[in-house]
This record gives structure tokens, C-alpha cells and sequence, in this order.
């Protein structure tokens, strides 16, 4: 099975529906059998600007967008102007007659539409049939895909598409024919989307959460699911307000999840050292964007891995792991859940813009997804913080005819308050033993991911896919080593690779995370291929850098 | 030592308006065993001050919250778990200072929680500086020369932002706030308790309120009502000032019907398509 | 000049007067020109409960208590119990009779106060008379002291004294007799005292803060000398409200700080970040107990080194700095205000409660104060994000014809927000830029103290004073280093220490410092000495502890 | 492009009610320049959401905020230099949700700083979740079934906050939106505009509000007679609603006397006894 690539960009203003698009695009790869990978590059914005969406698609496994495309529909000039020099060399840029100016084929897209109400609102569906039609489609395969697609206001619609389908065959006719693939029965899911569904599979049971960018959309998936799912939402009226709740929530059992982006992440931190000293397992999905502050909220960045490594303050356990691909998402949400009841304290799952908004397809098995079963209380007296030698006190809910006090104080084993000094120490203590039992566990679990062999590069997060995505496309024989536990971090494991001087690759302005390979597992990088300008690597780009070094 | 007393040493100054409440919510607890409301099922919340304590001395089950946010752990409790009565004890610089977000989102969604206020106007446990409730001109170690501006009025500010049931009682007069104290309990629906408690070591208000507190005949009978007694300067009313049957916030996913992990797993896999 | 050391240990009733009674002592040995060192031991509590204090103070200089007291004054039974095996081999207990049974002599402390009005609130004036009668103070010096210390209600106080006086004296005669020193006109001051006096020496505006201990007795000195120092002092609702507005004053050109303890300073960390971004000149007290959350409110921890190090979302230049001593709390206070405004970044200075709340008497010289002077803007076109070699644009405050703009958003030159991918990557650079021009500016700086000479131990923030009374008590010869600055962490005068295995003394549980040590310069210690009840070391037990080791 | 226009560009959704509010404080800076507020006073503050662009665009000096925290900034800038006049841009979920504390607490200090709510009811810039003031039932993306629970009354809030202006106006009556722009500059005090912001992508309000709003002969002389304005149902009143001569928030250090580091010195030495 050779490779047969191909990617398609459709740019456009904000409102356009320059996503749609390509989210139709990346469901019609999809059922053809190939793999998918979707990128939606948008701006802070609601009506105008520029954004622009990129569906990568093959044969084989593909983890990023290419940002060189087969097939640039250009809805307005600023796409053609930013992106007509992305054309790969057996590509096609499709401009919007009397839109647009430039080289390339002109297809009457807002003309066409002009004809109907709303005419902004149907060019996504306009590029998305360029695309059909370039790529030879039978016009009733057409039509039942604009039906299933662009269900709303069907007839104008099918009308105008059919129109532009027409126009496209005349102008350019067919030019591509990439070929199905295996990868059937497959499902287009954002990283988001698939945290949202491993957390559920674990049985989630509340999702807090106050909108911010790029967390948002996890909000969104549950509280439009929320009854299918068994997931009660609430959209609370600040992330103080939400990690509280949550957290009060757990103290009943109910398994709770907050998701949020730095700000608000920020904003919780007290609520985590209060998870910390009274064991609450509280889960939290922190999503990166270009910081410090408000930064550039709608792009992506890996600088937030000390804030997420450094929650808190005072002594406690805390599990923070970053996934690598979407499937990874949905596993490790259901993973985090479990770890965090059985070791009750706080757990975060770092990721980020490129890894939370972006799409790809994948076949995912809910039966090997993790089900938190916590230590519970079985008889006799309850004390909520019972000394225990691997410092894990049973649990036991109310309601109870025993006293369950869970207390942000120093407490003794009850969870009365204290202030004696051998209590503190034995408390203290406790804590520390369940951050070494936490560790007995990770050895024993799965906590970094290799692939391949060959000279080594370390990579975390959603960087990962694009160094993977790289190696692909460009052939080189590399071992890539993604940690996917940061914290405890998993030194068992790396220290092996002490003596290597691997590249480092990641999406931070100071090297924060080969940093961290240098404190904790003493690796000092070769070289660190850093990107932080908001914008994921482009693996063709990436791939020439990696060749210069290894 | 009676059976809703922990062993935990009290700590609060000989005198302090605390005891009272201390011993009022004991008495409503039996009364509410009476009507059926076991103390396995009331659970209590308790922000950081000397209001907080409480929770060390009473005997139920409960969370010892950060400073300000005791409102928002009793609402995340309820939230998972709406079979329980939750009840939480604030200070006013908790409930009003630190945390008054979360006082006024649980008002305005309604949601079936009760809160006791330890209005001392005052922090007690930080050593007595001004509070959002102290009188304009207090002097604390933050305001040697006496504070700028005036208090907020707890009862007005609740009663707009959407509570369903005020009112105000009195550590002095017992049998009233414990009367009061089931009744806020037993409201479905967001229930406060205006407690004027004074602080003997750093604002001893009992002699300003002694001659000023008076019993209300009746509940209001509107918002209007209730907002023009809450003007009133001369008299502090106590007992109940308003009470009303808003729909209370309500679970979207039945709480009852908590799925099982085959039933979940059966609905992930059709969403997924597989 | 041979070490002639003296403690006292008073113990009672919160609200009977412990801790001015022990205020009162100090006063008088300093007046002797002794060294003094006070402790306070206090419960989270108003009235009862137990506190004690006590005053060590020698005719050479002194850096903390002594546990052993030679005189210690029982108010009530309780402190009897906790504190009869505190007495030292020459030493005295004296007790409250009526109230307290025991071993040791009986003076009749609330007997005669049960003739005045208020009895309880008088028996810390009795303890510091038993004080001055049992070191043969003429009843005429006495006097004059007493009404000196107790101005109030002086004609009862009196009386009450010279009641306590002939009785202790009839009782236990002089048993004392502490030598005068030379350390003349020196001051006494809480480590919270010379921070505010430090800062307001750099000129500071103002101070905003929300009560918590133990940083809150900045909040009440500087409100109490608010008009004195020039310094406007403001309790906000909440931490969050007290560093935005802190950050607003700094906009404006007005030199600004925050005091808190890890709970307040968790909920600024938004903010923290905010001033990262808008480039604020943001001093923060961090002022430690023992956690996590609530934890203990009222004593004393390091557990918040990691914390302080690993605030805000986001890359950019900060600084942490922890003074050893009073009086290096003073100098650092001015130091780090200058800092912060040169490098406009934000800046924490780390203590504990050990600090905080104990004090010391010092001499200071407020001429070497730093006295802030930022680079400002002088003529032409002002851009406020002017990008420079080094990172650092020039200053403009308002009211100006020219715009002057802060943007929590990325942003170009002119302080407009931006998406732009150059702009974004040009910003970040600044803000690394700024880090290493602060790097190079500290590597010019004094940022480690080291003491003494022989086998390596080393310590930071308070427990510095216990390290070194453990060594002067004790005749352990031993090198103390203490690194002052935390972050960026002075590796090019640690490195010198790369090969040592030192003793690392901390108060935390988990090894926090003994942790950067070996991550940030690669210093392993041989031994770490950990303590984490609350207390601060006892110079006594840590000297054992050391001579065990080196 | 006029003088007070950046080089920014406008990203607004056309027909966005927030254009109306950049053209009035235009009128109102050049009107304020007329008498005697230079723009160089003049320091504005804003929030983060679709409100908060409003800082790219106007060329005054400024201070682009956190989500919430506009008020606090715009308060700080306020307390460090009161010869500034120190306007803040909030929005309806950065105003009253995150951020409500901070609103309660400028009120309550009669600060003189001044806020305008760009008041759409939505959360606009991340794409149309229910916000604090949405009506009951409101379908955004985080409430799909409709919101559970009442707007809050911003006027209410801020009045019985103790706002001593407080004034309504719409962003499609542009010259009494300028009126009131500068009438609560003017203001000594804290003073409150709730401007009515139609939200054409998510909550288009133009439809709704056309037909209810109706000018205010004269404004309310007590705070009753203003609560009362603010609890109509039917119509919505616009212009000045409330407006006190209470004194506002004052420095007690006067800024006048700002010492010279030799004063300070000299003060310090004496406190040190030296
Ligand atoms: C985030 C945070 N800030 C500050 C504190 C310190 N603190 C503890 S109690 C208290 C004041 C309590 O006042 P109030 O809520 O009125 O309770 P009271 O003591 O009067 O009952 C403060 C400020 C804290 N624990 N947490
Ligand atoms: C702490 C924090 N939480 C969340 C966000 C994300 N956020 C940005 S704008 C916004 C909503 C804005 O709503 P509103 O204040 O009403 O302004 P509008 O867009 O409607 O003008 C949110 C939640 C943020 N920037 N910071
Ligand atoms: S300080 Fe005041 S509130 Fe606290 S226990 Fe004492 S009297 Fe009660
Ligand atoms: S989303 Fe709404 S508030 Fe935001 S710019 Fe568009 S119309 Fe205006
Ligand atoms: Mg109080
Ligand atoms: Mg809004």
C-alpha cells in the first residue's frame, strides 16, 4: 500500500462556513476509506476576517493537515492572497468569480448564490462541491451527500449546489481521483470531542465549565449530549465557581470534570490545592493557546507545560499527562478518571489548540476504556482520612449514618481540624505516600510512547502528530519518544535514554519541555525545534529541519 | 456533650454570637429528624472564618470549603446528588466579600440550598478588620481611621438577585432562628438566614441591635415588600420576610435513572457509529 | 565578648497578653543592647486556646529562639504541661498561682489582678514584671517601663505591677543577671515590618491587599502609618480585585504591591500572568504556612517554593527572591521593587510566617535602599511595546498626548492586539530577550549570601536563621550558602557547588529546595533535614542533627 | 478614518450593536474636549470579549484587561492617579458573570470611575453561550434545551450596590447615548450606563427592544422611585434613571503630596528611631 495523499483548503471569512466545508470534506474522505486529518485555522472574530480550514487525507494513518493543497478554494482575496503559493505542484486553486482575482479556475460560487436569501452562508457549501466535482463524483452521489450534509433549507440549497457542480465540470472538470481506502467504519472526531467521550465512557458523571477557547468545544459536545450520555452540564458563572462545584460534586461520588484554557486554569488554582488536601479526585482538561494572558486565543502553543506541571500550592500528589493523537484523547480521559479516584487527587490532562479543535477518523473500542472503582469503606468506623500504608483512605459517600467530613484545614484522621504538630507531620506524610504509591502504579503502567527506531526525537502533545506526520511524508528513520505522563514524570522509563541527545521538538518560545527532559531525566536535547507563533508545524517544513539534524 | 457535638475543642470567645447559632441549628436538626429529614441526609458546607468552625463542632457530614466559596462546594453537592438537604455556613466576608459571585448565581438559579449567614460584620478570625458589612466609619486594622463607605445590605442584595426565600434572625432570640432555620431548610428552592450575630472581641453589636430588632407579623407577600422592609433603618425585622414557590433549578440529566456502565458504553458506541 | 544567651517563654491564653508581654522583653533587652530574636506561637483562634511566645536575646548577634527558656511564666495550666521540660539547667518556671499547679514558684499573677477590672487582660503585664524582678530591675526603672509599655489604663497597670513585683520578689529574688551589649539603637521589627519599611524606603504608592495570615500585618502596619510613609493602602473584596487594581495603579506609573499567603496568591495567578503579558511591574509578599489549602493557618512552612516558582500560564521573565533575615527582608523588599520596575516584569518575594512574624532588632540604613528609576520614554513616537535589543521598551505614564496603550492580548509595537504569526514569534522573543538581560543584570548582583567555612550546608528563606544559630550555639564549623534569589535561579554561582554533597535544611516534607537544587545545578545533597510540623526549627535539636552529619 | 480611529482593523459583525457605542464615545470624547477633559485624561479600560475590541479601535490611552477584571484595572488606575477620568467597557458576561464582584465593590466605594455595559445578553466573541442577563430559555451552545433561570437586573444590582449614577441607553439612539456618555464622565462617583447592545450574530435584539423602550421624562430623586423604574416589565425606560451628589471614594494619603524619596527617607529614619 503506497501513500496517495490529499489535501484540501478552503479559506474564507468568518461566517462563510469555510469549517462546514471541510468538515463535509473530511466525512466524504472518510467514507471512502481513507484516513483524515481536519485543521480549522480561525480568528478571534465572529463576522470577516480570514479563516481557513485544511483536510489532509491518505491511504495510510495520516496525523497532520499538509499545508501544501491539491485543491485551495479561494472564497475571498485574502485567501488567494495568503495562500496561492500553497498549491502543491499538481495543484488546482479554484477562485470566486467576481470575488476573487487572480490565477487560477473561476467557478461563480457568490454569483451563483446571489441568486438565493443568504448567499454568504451557502459558499461553504459551494467549495465543498468544487471539490466533489473536481474530484468526479456522480451528481446523485452529489445529491445525497449535499442532503445529508446541508440538511436545512434543502431545496435552495441542493439547487445551488447542483449549479456550481455544473459550473466546476465545465470550467475544470475532474482532476483527481484519490483512491479509497481500507479504513472503513471509521468516526470524525475532534480531540475534544474524543476527551468528552473517554471521560464519559469512564462514567462521568458532572462537566463544570465556564467557555473559553480552545476548551469550549468540549462544553458544547456534552451539553448537546448531556441526556444521551448520562452527563449532567453546567455552565457555571466564573471557572472559580466551576472547579468549587466540581469539586463539591465529588464528594458525593459523582465523578466531575472541568475543562477550561490558561486563564481560567489560573483562576482554579486555589480549588486544586483545596482537591489536594481534602482527596478530592477532580479531573481537569486544560487546553493551550498562545499566552501569557489573553494571548491569541482561537491558535495553539505548548506553553503552558510548567503552569500545568506546577498547580497549587503546599505538598500533594498530582497527575498531569498530555495525549498524542486523538484516539490517545479518548483513552487517557478515561485513564485520568480512573487514576484520579484510585488515588483521590487532583489530575489534569494537558493539550491543546492543535490537538482540541483539530479532526480525525478513528475506531475507538469503549470496552478498553478505563472504569474508575475507588477504594470504598466496607465496615465499621468511618474516618474519611484514615492513615493507611500506601496513604489511601477508603471513601464513603453520604448519604451515611457515619460522619464524612472532608476538611481544607489540617485535620486528623476524622477530618477534625488540627493544629497539632505530629498530626500536620502524619498528614503530611500521608500525602507523600500516596504520591509513591501513584508511582508503583505508573511503573506499572504504559507512560510513554515509542515509535519507530533509529536516532531519537522527543516530542509531547498534540506535537507529536506533527513530528509522526513528518517522519511519514519524508521517509526518515527515527525513534520518536513521546512522554505521555508528565507528572509524576515517568524517569523510570526515560533514563534510559540518558546517555541519547535526542531533538527536541515542541511548541514553546523558551524550550519548556526539553527542559524539563534535562531536570528530570538528566537528556540534554541536541538540538530543540521550537515553533510559537501560534500556527502548528508544517510537517514538509518540519521534515527538512529534522533531516538537517539527524 | 450531646450526640450532634463532635469532640473537638471550641474555640470561639466566651459570648460570641456563634454559640447561639451553634445551638439553634442543633435544635432544628432534631425538629427535622421529626419531620422526617434524617441528619444522614443534610450535609453541611462552611466557609473559612470563625463562622466556619462549626462545621468542626457539629456532628453531620459536610465540607470544610476555601474562604469564600462555601456556597459554591453546597451547590456542587447538590448538584450531584439532589436527594440531600444542604445547608452552608458563611461569614460576611466570605459570603460577601471574597465569594459574593457565588452567593448571588445561587440566588438567581434557585437552587435548593440553604445559607446560614454569621452576620458579624466584621472578619473575626483575621483579627477584625472592616468586612462588606461593617458600618461606614469602622475601625479595624485595615481602617485605622474608619472605613469609606457604607455597608451592603445582605437581605436587598439577595432578595435581587432572585432568592426565594429571606430571612433574619437573631443569636439572641433562639427558638426564633431555629424556627426559622427548618423553615429555610424545608423551602425548595434557594433559602438565606440573615443572622445577626455579634462579635464580642471585635464588633460587639448586641446593645445597637437589642433595642432595634422587631418581630415581622407576616411575610411579604411581594418582592416590593420585602425590598421596602429591608430599606427600613429604624427597625431590623426578624423572622421570615419572604418567601415564594419559584420552580427551583432542576438536574437536565435525571439523577434518578443514573445510567450503569453498559447502558453508557451501549449509547458511546452508537454515537460513535459503531 | 563570649555568648551570654537569655530566654524567656511566656505561655497562656489567647487574649491574656502573651505576645506583648514577650513585645515588652524584647524592648528591654534591646534597650540592654542585647540581640534579640521573638517568636510567637499562636492558634488560628481570638480568645483561649494556647499561645506562647518567647525572646532569646544574647550580647552577640542572635538569629532566632532557643527552645530551652531560663525563664518561663505559666499563665495557665496548659502552658505548664506543654512547656515544663522547656527549662533550661540554670532555669525558672514560674506559676500562676491559683491557676496552675506544678513544680517551680508561685507567684500570684491572677490573684492580684482579680482586684482591677478585666483581670485576664492585665496577666501578660504580670508575666513581663515577674521578668524584670527576677533579672533585679530597681522598682524605679521598672516604673518607668511599665509606663512606657502599658500607656493605658496606667494607674491600675501600675499598681498591678508593683503588686507582681514585690511578690516575685519575695518569692524568687533576682536569679539573673544578663549581661548589657553594645547593640545600641537598634529597632525592632517583625520580617513583615521590614518588608513594608523596605518597600516604602523604595518608594512605594500602594498597597493593596485581603487579610490572611501570616502576611496580614503588612496590611496593618501600613495602614496604620499609611500618611506617614505616603503609602495608600486599600483592602479590597477579594486577592483577585487586590492585584488587578495593583496592576492598574502600575500602568499609571505608580509603584504597587501585594501582600498574601498561597490560598490569596493562587487566585492572583490570572493576574500574574496579565502582568507578564502588559509587562507590569508587579511586586507581590508571598507569605507561607503550611498547606495545602487552609492547611495551618498560623504557622510556619516552605512548602511553597515550587509554588512561587511556577506562577502564570505562559512564557515570560519573573523573579523570586527570599530573604534570610529581618533585616536582609528590608534591603531585598527595596531591591526587588527596583527590579521588577527595570525589567517591568512581575517579581514575588517568598517568606514564611517564621519570618514574617518574628522579630528581630536591626539597625538599618536607608540610604542603601534601591530606589527605582525604569527607563523611560524621552522624545519622539511612543510605542509601548518598542521592540529593543534587550527586551525593555521605554515607559510613558498617562495624562500624555501620546497613546500609550497595555494589551492582555498579543499585540504589535503600539500595543494593538495581533494574530499576525511574525508578531506573535517577535514578542515572545522580547519577553526572552528580557529574561536574559535580568540574567545578566543579577549575575552582577550579590544572589547568594554564603556564611562561615568548612563542610557545605545549605538552606534558604527563614530557615536560614535557624541553620545559623544551630552552628553559632553549637561551635559547628560549616559553610552556609544560601541562595536569596530563586528564580531565575543563580546557577552561575551555584555551579561552583556542583561537586559538594551538602546537608540541605528545609521545612518541607517532600525536599522541595533540595529538589532545585538538583535539578537547576545539578547539586545532590548527601543528607536533606526536613521538618514540617509548623514549627521552625530549634537551633538546639538542629545543631544535634548537623553534628550527625557533617 | 477619524483622529479617534486606530489603524486596527474593525472586525465586528456588521449591524453589531457595538458600532453604536464607538461612534457615541467619539461624540462624547470631542464634546468632553469641549469642556475641558482632554483625551489625554482620559484612560479607558475594557474587558475581553466582542465589547472589548473597542480598545483596538479607539485611539485613547488604555488598558486592555482580563475577561471580569476591566473595573478592578480601571479602579487601580483611578486610586493611583484621581486626576485621571477612568472609563471602563465591560460586557454582559465579563461584567456580571466573572467579574460581578468587582462591579458590587466600585459601586459600593462610589468610586469615580465610570462603566459602560455593552449589554447583548449573550457571550458573544465565543460564540453565543447564555451569559448572565440572557432571558430565561435562552438556547445557546451551552444551554441547547434553553436556560434554566432569570436574567439579573443590572440596574437593580447596581443601584441597591450604591451606584450614585446610573443611566440606560441604546446603541440605536446614538445622541442620547453621547448625552449619557457624558453626563456619567462628568459624574464625581461611580457612575453605571447599561447600554442596550443588539447582538445581530446570537442574540439580535433590535426586534425585541424597538417597540418598549421609551425615554424617561426626568430621573428617579430617591433610590426607591429608581428601583422601582427598574422593575417595570413592560417598558424599558432609557436616559438618566438615578443620579446622587454622594461623596465619592477619596485617597487618604492625598496623591498632591507625593513625597519626594528625601521626605520618605527622612520619615522612614525617624519611624526606625535613627
Ligand atoms: C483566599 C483566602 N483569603 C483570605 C483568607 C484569610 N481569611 C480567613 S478567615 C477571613 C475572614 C473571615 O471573615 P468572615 O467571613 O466574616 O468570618 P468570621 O471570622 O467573621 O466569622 C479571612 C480573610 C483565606 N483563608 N483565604
Ligand atoms: C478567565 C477567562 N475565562 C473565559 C474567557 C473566555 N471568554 C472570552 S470572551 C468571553 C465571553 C464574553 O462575553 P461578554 O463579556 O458578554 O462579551 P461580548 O463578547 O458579548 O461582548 C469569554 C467567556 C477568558 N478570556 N478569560
Ligand atoms: S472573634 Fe468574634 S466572631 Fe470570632 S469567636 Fe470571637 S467573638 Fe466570635
Ligand atoms: S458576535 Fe455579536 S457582539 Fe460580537 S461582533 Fe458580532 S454582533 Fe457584535
Ligand atoms: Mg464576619
Ligand atoms: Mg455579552
Amino acid at each position: 500500500m503506497t501513500s496517495d495523499p490529499f489535501t484540501f483548503l478552503v479559506g474564507g471569512k468568518a461566517g462563510e462556513g469555510v469549517k462546514s466545508a471541510a468538515g463535509s470534506a473530511a466525512d466524504l474522505f472518510s467514507e471512502m476509506g481513507r484516513h483524515v486529518f481536519q485543521m480549522d485555522d480561525y480568528q478571534s472574530l465572529i463576522r470577516g476576517g480570514h479563516n481557513f480550514s485544511m483536510v489532509s487525507s491518505d491511504i495510510e494513518p495520516i496525523w497532520s493537515h499538509h499545508s501544501k493543497a491539491d485543491l485551495i478554494v479561494c472564497l475571498d482575496q485574502k485567501s488567494y492572497d495568503l495562500h496561492k503559493e500553497h498549491v502543491s505542484d499538481r495543484g488546482l486553486v479554484v477562485l470566486n468569480e467576481g470575488a476573487v482575482e487572480g490565477e487560477g479556475a473561476f467557478v461563480p460560487l457568490i454569483k451563483e448564490a446571489r441568486k438565493y436569501p443568504k448567499p454568504e452562508l451557502r459558499l461553504g457549501l459551494g467549495a465543498f462541491t468544487v471539490l466533489c466535482a473536481v474530484m468526479g463524483m456522480p451528481e446523485d452521489d452529489l445529491k445525497r451527500i449535499l442532503e445529508r450534509e446541508y440538511p436545512k433549507d434543502r431545496e435552495v440549497n441542493l439547487a445551488y449546489g447542483l449549479s456550481i457542480y455544473h459550473a466546476t465540470n465545465e470550467s475544470v472538470g475532474q482532476r483527481f481521483d484519490p483512491r479509497p481506502g481500507t479504513f472503513k467504519g471509521s468516526r470524525i472526531l475532534t480531540g475534544n470531542e474524543a476527551i468528552a467521550l473517554g471521560a464519559a465512557s469512564a462514567g462521568l458523571d458532572v462537566y463544570y465549565a465556564y467557555p473559553m477557547t480552545p476548551s469550549s468545544s468540549i462544553l458544547h459536545y456534552l451539553a448537546a449530549h448531556d441526556r444521551d450520555l448520562g452527563v449532567e452540564v453546567v455552565h457555571a458563572e466564573s471557572e472559580i465557581a466551576v472547579i468549587n462545584m466540581a469539586i463539591g460534586s465529588t464528594y458525593v461520588g459523582a465523578r466531575a470534570m472541568v475543562g477550561t484554557s490558561g486563564g481560567g486554569f489560573a483562576l482554579m488554582d486555589e480549588a486544586i490545592s483545596l482537591a489536594g488536601m481534602v482527596e478530592s479526585p477532580i479531573l481537569s482538561i486544560l487546553s493551550s493557546r498562545p499566552g501569557p494572558s489573553t494571548g491569541v486565543p482561537t491558535y495553539t502553543a505548548q506553553a503552558d507545560l510548567d503552569f500545568a506541571l506546577g498547580r497549587g500550592f503546599g505538598e500533594f500528589p498530582q497527575i498531569v499527562a498530555s495525549p498524542g493523537s486523538v484516539e490517545e484523547a479518548f483513552y487517557l480521559a478515561s485513564e485520568m478518571l480512573d487514576l484520579v479516584w484510585r488515588f483521590q487527587t487532583p489530575g489534569i490532562i494537558l493539550t491543546e489548540k492543535h490537538l482540541s479543535e483539530s479532526a480525525m477518523n478513528v475506531k475507538l473500542d469503549v470496552e478498553r476504556a478505563s472504569y474508575p472503582q475507588p477504594l470504598m469503606h466496607t465496615s465499621g468506623e468511618y474516618k474519611r482520612y484514615s492513615l493507611t500504608d500506601n496513604g489511601i483512605s477508603p471513601l464513603l459517600f453520604p448519604p451515611s449514618p457515619q460522619m464524612i467530613k472532608w476538611n481544607s484545614y489540617e485535620h486528623d484522621e476524622a477530618g477534625i481540624t488540627t493544629e497539632d504538630a505530629g498530626t500536620i507531620e502524619k498528614m503530611a506524610d500521608k500525602r507523600l505516600a500516596k504520591e509513591k504509591a501513584l508511582i508503583r502504579q505508573m511503573i506499572g503502567m504504559r507512560t510513554v510512547n515509542t515509535f519507530g527506531g533509529g536516532p531519537v526525537i522527543m516530542t509531547y502533545g498534540s506535537t507529536t502528530m506533527s513530528v509522526m506526520e513528518a517522519l511519514r511524508i519524508s521517509g526518515i528513520e527515527a525513534k520518536v519518544i513521546q512522554p505521555v505522563y508528565l507528572r509524576p514524570f515517568p524517569v523510570w522509563e526515560m533514563k534510559a535514554y540518558m546517555k541519547e541527545s535526542p531533538v527536541v521538538v515542541e511548541q514553546s518560545c523558551s524550550g519548556m519541555f526539553a527542559r524539563l527532559l534535562r531536570e528530570k531525566a538528566g537528556i540534554t536535547a541536541s538540538h530543540v525545534i521550537r515553533r510559537y507563533d501560534g500556527r502548528p508545524f508544517d510537517p514538509k517544513e518540519l521534515s527538512e529541519r529534522l533531516k538537517e539534524m539527524i | 456533650m450531646d450526640d450532634l457535638t463532635t469532640y473537638a475543642s471550641n474555640t470561639w470567645c466566651v459570648g460570641c454570637g456563634d454559640f447561639g447559632i451553634f445551638q439553634a441549628i442543633k435544635d432544628a436538626v432534631k425538629r427535622l429528624e421529626g419531620l422526617g429529614i434524617g441528619r444522614d441526609r443534610l450535609i453541611m458546607t462552611a466557609g473559612i472564618g470563625c463562622h466556619g468552625k462549626i462545621f468542626d463542632y457539629l456532628a453531620l457530614s459536610g465540607f470544610y470549603s476555601l474562604h469564600g466559596r462555601a456556597v459554591s462546594t453546597a451547590q456542587g453537592i447538590k448538584i450531584a446528588n439532589p436527594d440531600l438537604s444542604v445547608i452552608c455556613f458563611e461569614g460576611d466576608g466570605s459570603a460577601f466579600g471574597e465569594g459574593i459571585e457565588h452567593l448571588i448565581f445561587a440566588a438567581k438559579r434557585n437552587i435548593d440550598v440553604t445559607v446560614f449567614l454569621h452576620h458579624n460584620s466584621v472578619y473575626g478570625l483575621t483579627t477584625g478588620q472592616a468586612s462588606p458589612l461593617s458600618e461606614k466609619g469602622f475601625r479595624g486594622r485595615s481602617t485605622p481611621r474608619g472605613s469609606q463607605d457604607p455597608p451592603l445590605d445582605p437581605v436587598t442584595l439577595m432578595l435581587d438577585s432572585g432568592a426565594s426565600f429571606i430571612g433574619r434572625g437573631y443569636t439572641a432570640k433562639l427558638p426564633q432562628l431555629t424556627d426559622l432555620m427548618v423553615k429555610a431548610i424545608l423551602h425548595k428552592g434557594f433559602s438565606f438566614v440573615d443572622i445577626i450575630q455579634p462579635c464580642v472581641s471585635f464588633n460587639n453589636t448586641y446593645t445597637k441591635y437589642a433595642p432595634i430588632v422587631e418581630d415581622l407579623d407576616r411575610p411579604a407577600s411581594t418582592r416590593e415588600e420585602a425590598w421596602m422592609i429591608a430599606q427600613r433603618k429604624d427597625k431590623v425585622p426578624l423572622g421570615v420576610i419572604y418567601g415564594s414557590k419559584e420552580a427551583p433549578w432542576e438536574r437536565q440529566v435525571p439523577k434518578g435513572g443514573q445510567m450503569s456502565k453498559e447502558e453508557r458504553h451501549k449509547r458511546i458506541r452508537s454515537l460513535l457509529g459503531a
